[in-house]
């Protein structure tokens, strides 16, 4: 069975740090990181790429569009 | 020529309309013109006046004092407008329902009983047009061609078959309008 | 296009806006009815003018609806207008201020009633300080021009979107009652078309009509937070003003050439004065008289140089004196200027004006 | 496989659309304004008129709608979105025209303007935003504000004696003959981004059927005037307003014509 492979990447000055694709991520992929964007907002990022299965549940979610998916079949 | 005209009478009488024709006969004979009605909250009822000036000069007031001619169809608007008219000018008034009659001496006074007739003729709708007639008697400033065709271009196309109803009232009121004798 | 333009018709001051709307290519009317100026949509419903020249009649739910269409309709550089008297033009006030602040092109005619409040339906001038000072809030002018004829109507209707269109202002037709109900002789303007989409772009950059691949976007907006920006936007409008002032001033002068005295009134009092001059002429007084066209800008430079000639000024008005301000701002103090107004809808006659001239200038 | 293989245009599955601009919006974090803006984006885009749609953005959080989709906008005076909309769409019958409007500016100041636009059927679409507060001027009481709900001006919560119930607005115009589509939809989840972003392509079309009007009822959060976190919020949105406001279509003329 194929397997997908994702990775997002964030628009890190864009993040406000709201939490909601934390939160929609099924698989636990991104956390809020501990330092801080330009606007002192912790931003979003992966703390298990390796889960990541380029769903794209983080980006539909994402009030500030800052999230891009992409995604392999292997 | 400057001819300064008050209709007065209750609202219902044709008095707006009446003053339309006369200022589309103006119009049709190459005067300057203006109309004025006093526009109440009434729809029908009402009192109602309307001012025209038929005149060869730019008209510069619209709004007057007095008049040349007053048309009188009620006994408010005989009490109101009779004191308005200009030294050596014209009072017209309708005798129906009066119970005090004009007075003054230095001013020409004519009697119309355009309402009594057009009841007894059964044409109530044309009761101004009898009263116009009576005017264009005493007073011939404009020509009756002028003022069928001012009539014609007033009523809606519809209507035009009542052209020759409204042409036999004005001959009516030539004959109806009488001296009055204070 | 029927090119009947010459015909002398006569008809109603309200129904001479109407067809001169029409005639000089109004892209759309929105308005709510309301006495004494009904008739101009009444006439605009009669003519049908979407069947000739695609001009859009709507009947709004309200004055407040029908000044924001006219703001979306001059946001994508229609030519638009609404019509009211001034209850509904007091409702209005937000929008006008809103265009103004947008830099919108528009045209509000009030044929003014009584007030305050709901007032009467009898024909005043009362609303001069409402148009001319910005009744609406914030800093901002609007060029007011003011009718005396059912020519004027047409005539002036035409010139208000001119003067919209050239300074990207909201501008105002102020007649009153009487010349919005009374019928005169009026040769009505030439055809104008309606601009095409392509001819607003050229004319009018900054319409939102849908923004073409490529461009940036245009957005019509009275909003900046930023208060220096607001302060440039209000530079950007007063420069315009300015320049108004220079260049549009209207008036009309009659019998001023050897005046000692000179009303100065506007509208249906205008032509009650005219009446008042002929009086005081007959009677051997040089009377004149002074008629702003644009009450906003107003004539400042004719009066400041009638001052210099003349033994006094009357201002009459159907109000409680209003117009009268401006008139002694100009004469700054050199001769004395004097008020004569009915308020309420009574309408001063020509004796009452030349009386008011006698009793307060020359005795 | 390393990230760096895997971020490549070749893989890509999703990425913001080209109608939002770049501009930080000036939205507070997690707000659900900035995924309708998104929303918006996507399906012009996706119906490719981005040169043929104009927007009328309303007085509230969202006043500065205009300066995030890369599209020709007039800001309205508040609650008078529909009328310069119908006004716009009349003389520019060919254009997609929209208002976005939240639940003071529809439900409340702009309720006359709202309800006649719509018994006209002007052929616009109306996005509403009901997060049942008046957001952008500090969390005061809307029309919408469920009963009990505390806000600024009701901080022992909305009480029907003194406030009445809150008004469900779409419910009162899918009752007009002019309106052809009434949706109420969220932003909360993954699913219910897509299904709102479906509802808003519709409501789009529908519009170029010159139809009536179409409504997107957007049930969203204000943590920061709910003072919530915006999970918090969202989580609260589901327990509390879905009841008031359930989600779904309340009306599709079309829709039911076809069966």
């Amino acid at each position: 069975m194929a397997k997908l492979v994702g990775s997002i990447k964030v628009d890190i000055q864009k993040c406000k740090g709201c939490d909601l694709c934390v939160v929609a991520c099924p698989l636990d992929v991104i956390t809020l990181s501990k330092d801080a964007n330009t606007k002192g907002y912790n931003f979003a990022h992966m703390v298990n790429p390796d889960a990541c299965t380029g769903c794209s549940a983080c980006a539909e979610v994402c009030p500030e569009a800052c999230i891009t998916v992409y995604r392999v079949r292997v | 020529m400057t001819e300064e005209i008050i209709i007065a009478g209750f609202g219902g009488q044709g008095v707006l309309s009446m003053g339309k024709i006369l200022a589309y006969s103006g119009l049709v004979q190459g005067k300057e013109v203006s109309w004025i009605p006093s526009y109440g909250p009434e729809q029908r009822g009402g009192t109602a006046n309307v001012t025209v000036i038929l005149s060869d000069e730019r008209i510069s007031s619209p709004v007057l004092n007095t008049y040349d001619t007053a048309i009188t169809l009620n006994q408010p608007s005989l009490d109101r407008f009779e004191n308005l008219v200009k030294p050596g000018g014209t009072l017209i008034f309708d005798g129906n329902g009066l119970s005090k009659m004009p007075s003054r001496k230095d001013i020409n006074i004519y009697q119309i009983n355009a309402t009594e007739y057009s009841i007894a003729h059964n044409v109530t709708k044309a009761m101004n047009m009898i009263i116009l007639g009576g005017l264009l008697k005493v007073k011939p400033i404009i020509e009756v061609d002028n003022v069928l065709l001012g009539l014609k271009k007033t009523l809606p196309e519809r209507h035009h078959h009542l052209l020759p109803m409204n042409e036999q009232a004005i001959k009516a009121g030539m004959e109806l309008i009488q001296v009055f004798t204070v | 296009m029927k090119k009947d333009s010459e015909e002398i018709m006569l008809m109603k001051g309200n129904e001479a806006i109407a067809h001169a709307a029409i005639r000089c290519g109004c892209d759309g009317y929105f308005g709510y009815p309301i006495t004494p100026q009904s008739e101009v949509m009444e006439t605009l419903m009669e003519l049908e003018p979407w069947n000739t020249t695609g001009m859009v009649v709507l009947q709004a739910e309200s004055e407040v609806a029908s000044i924001n269409m006219v703001y979306g309709a001059a946001g994508c550089g229609k030519k638009a207008m609404t019509s009211s008297s001034s209850p509904g033009v007091s409702l209005m006030q937000e929008g006008i201020s809103y265009m103004a602040g947008a830099e919108l092109p528009g045209v509000i005619v009030n044929v003014m009633r009584g007030g305050p409040g709901l007032g009467t339906i009898q024909p005043s001038q009362a609303d001069y300080f409402q148009a001319v000072k910005g009744g609406g809030h914030g800093d901002y002018k609007m060029p007011t021009l003011a009718p005396a004829s059912v020519q004027e109507m047409a005539d002036l209707t035409v010139l208000a979107f001119d003067l919209a269109f050239k300074y990207r202002t909201p501008t105002m037709l102020l007649a009153d009652g009487i010349i919005g109900q009374m019928m005169e002789k009026v040769v009505l303007p030439p055809y104008q078309s309606r601009l095409t989409e392509d001819e607003i772009r050229v004319k009018c950059p900054w319409a939102t009509l849908g923004k073409p691949h490529g461009k940036k976007p245009n957005y019509i907006t009275s909003l900046e937070l930023l208060s220096e920006d607001m302060e440039n936007l209000n530079k950007r409008l007063q420069a315009r003003y300015r320049i108004l002032e220079k260049e549009e001033v209207r008036f009309e002068e009659i019998a001023c050439e050897d005046a000692d005295y000179v009303f100065v009134a506007f509208g249906i009092s205008a032509r009650v004065c005219q009446k008042a001059v002929e009086i005081a002429r007959s009677e051997g007084i040089k009377a004149g008289l002074l008629r702003p066209i644009t009450l906003y800008p107003f004539p400042v430079e004719k009066i400041k140089e009638l001052s210099n000639r003349v033994k006094g000024f009357i201002s009459v008005e159907l109000s409680a004196g209003q117009m009268v301000e401006d008139v002694r701002l100009a004469v700054n103090g050199k001769v004395p200027v004097e008020f004569y107004g009915r308020m309420g809808g009574v309408v001063p006659s020509p004796n009452e004006a030349f009386n008011a001239l006698k009793d307060k200038l020359i005795q | 496989m390393k990230v760096t293989d895997i971020v490549n245009p070749a893989n890509l599955v999703y990425k913001k659309n080209s109608v939002l601009n770049d501009l930080p919006m000036h939205y507070c974090p997690g707000c659900s304004h900035g995924v309708v803006h998104k929303l918006l984006g996507d399906i012009i885009e996706e119906l490719d008129i981005q040169e043929q749609t104009i927007g009328v953005a309303p007085v509230g959080c969202a006043v500065f709608a205009y300066k995030y989709l890369d599209i020709d906008w007039q800001q309205a005076a508040h609650g008078r979105a529909p009328a310069l909309a119908t006004a716009i769409k009349r003389l520019l019958p060919d254009r997609y025209v929209f208002t976005y409007q939240g639940d003071g500016d529809l439900a409340a100041i702009g309720s006359a303007e709202t309800l006649h636009a719509c018994n006209r059927g002007e052929n616009i679409v109306i996005i509403y935003i009901n997060n049942g507060i008046y957001g952008m001027t500090g969390g005061q009481m809307a029309p919408t504000t469920l009963l009990g709900m505390k806000s600024t001006t009701s901080p022992k919560g909305r009480m029907y004696e003194r406030d009445g119930n809150p008004l469900d607005m779409p419910k009162l115009l899918a009752g007009l003959d002019g309106v052809c589509y009434v949706t109420r939809q969220a932003v909360h989840t993954v699913g219910a981004v897509k299904k709102c972003r479906r509802a808003i392509k519709k409501a789009f079309e529908y519009s170029a059927l010159n139809r009536g009007t179409s409504i997107v009822e957007v049930v969203s959060t204000c943590n920061s005037g709910w003072k919530l976190t915006p999970d918090g919020a969202n989580k609260w949105m589901v327990e509390n307003m879905f009841s008031q406001y359930p989600l779904g279509d309340i009306k599709d003329t079309i829709q039911t014509e076809k069966k």
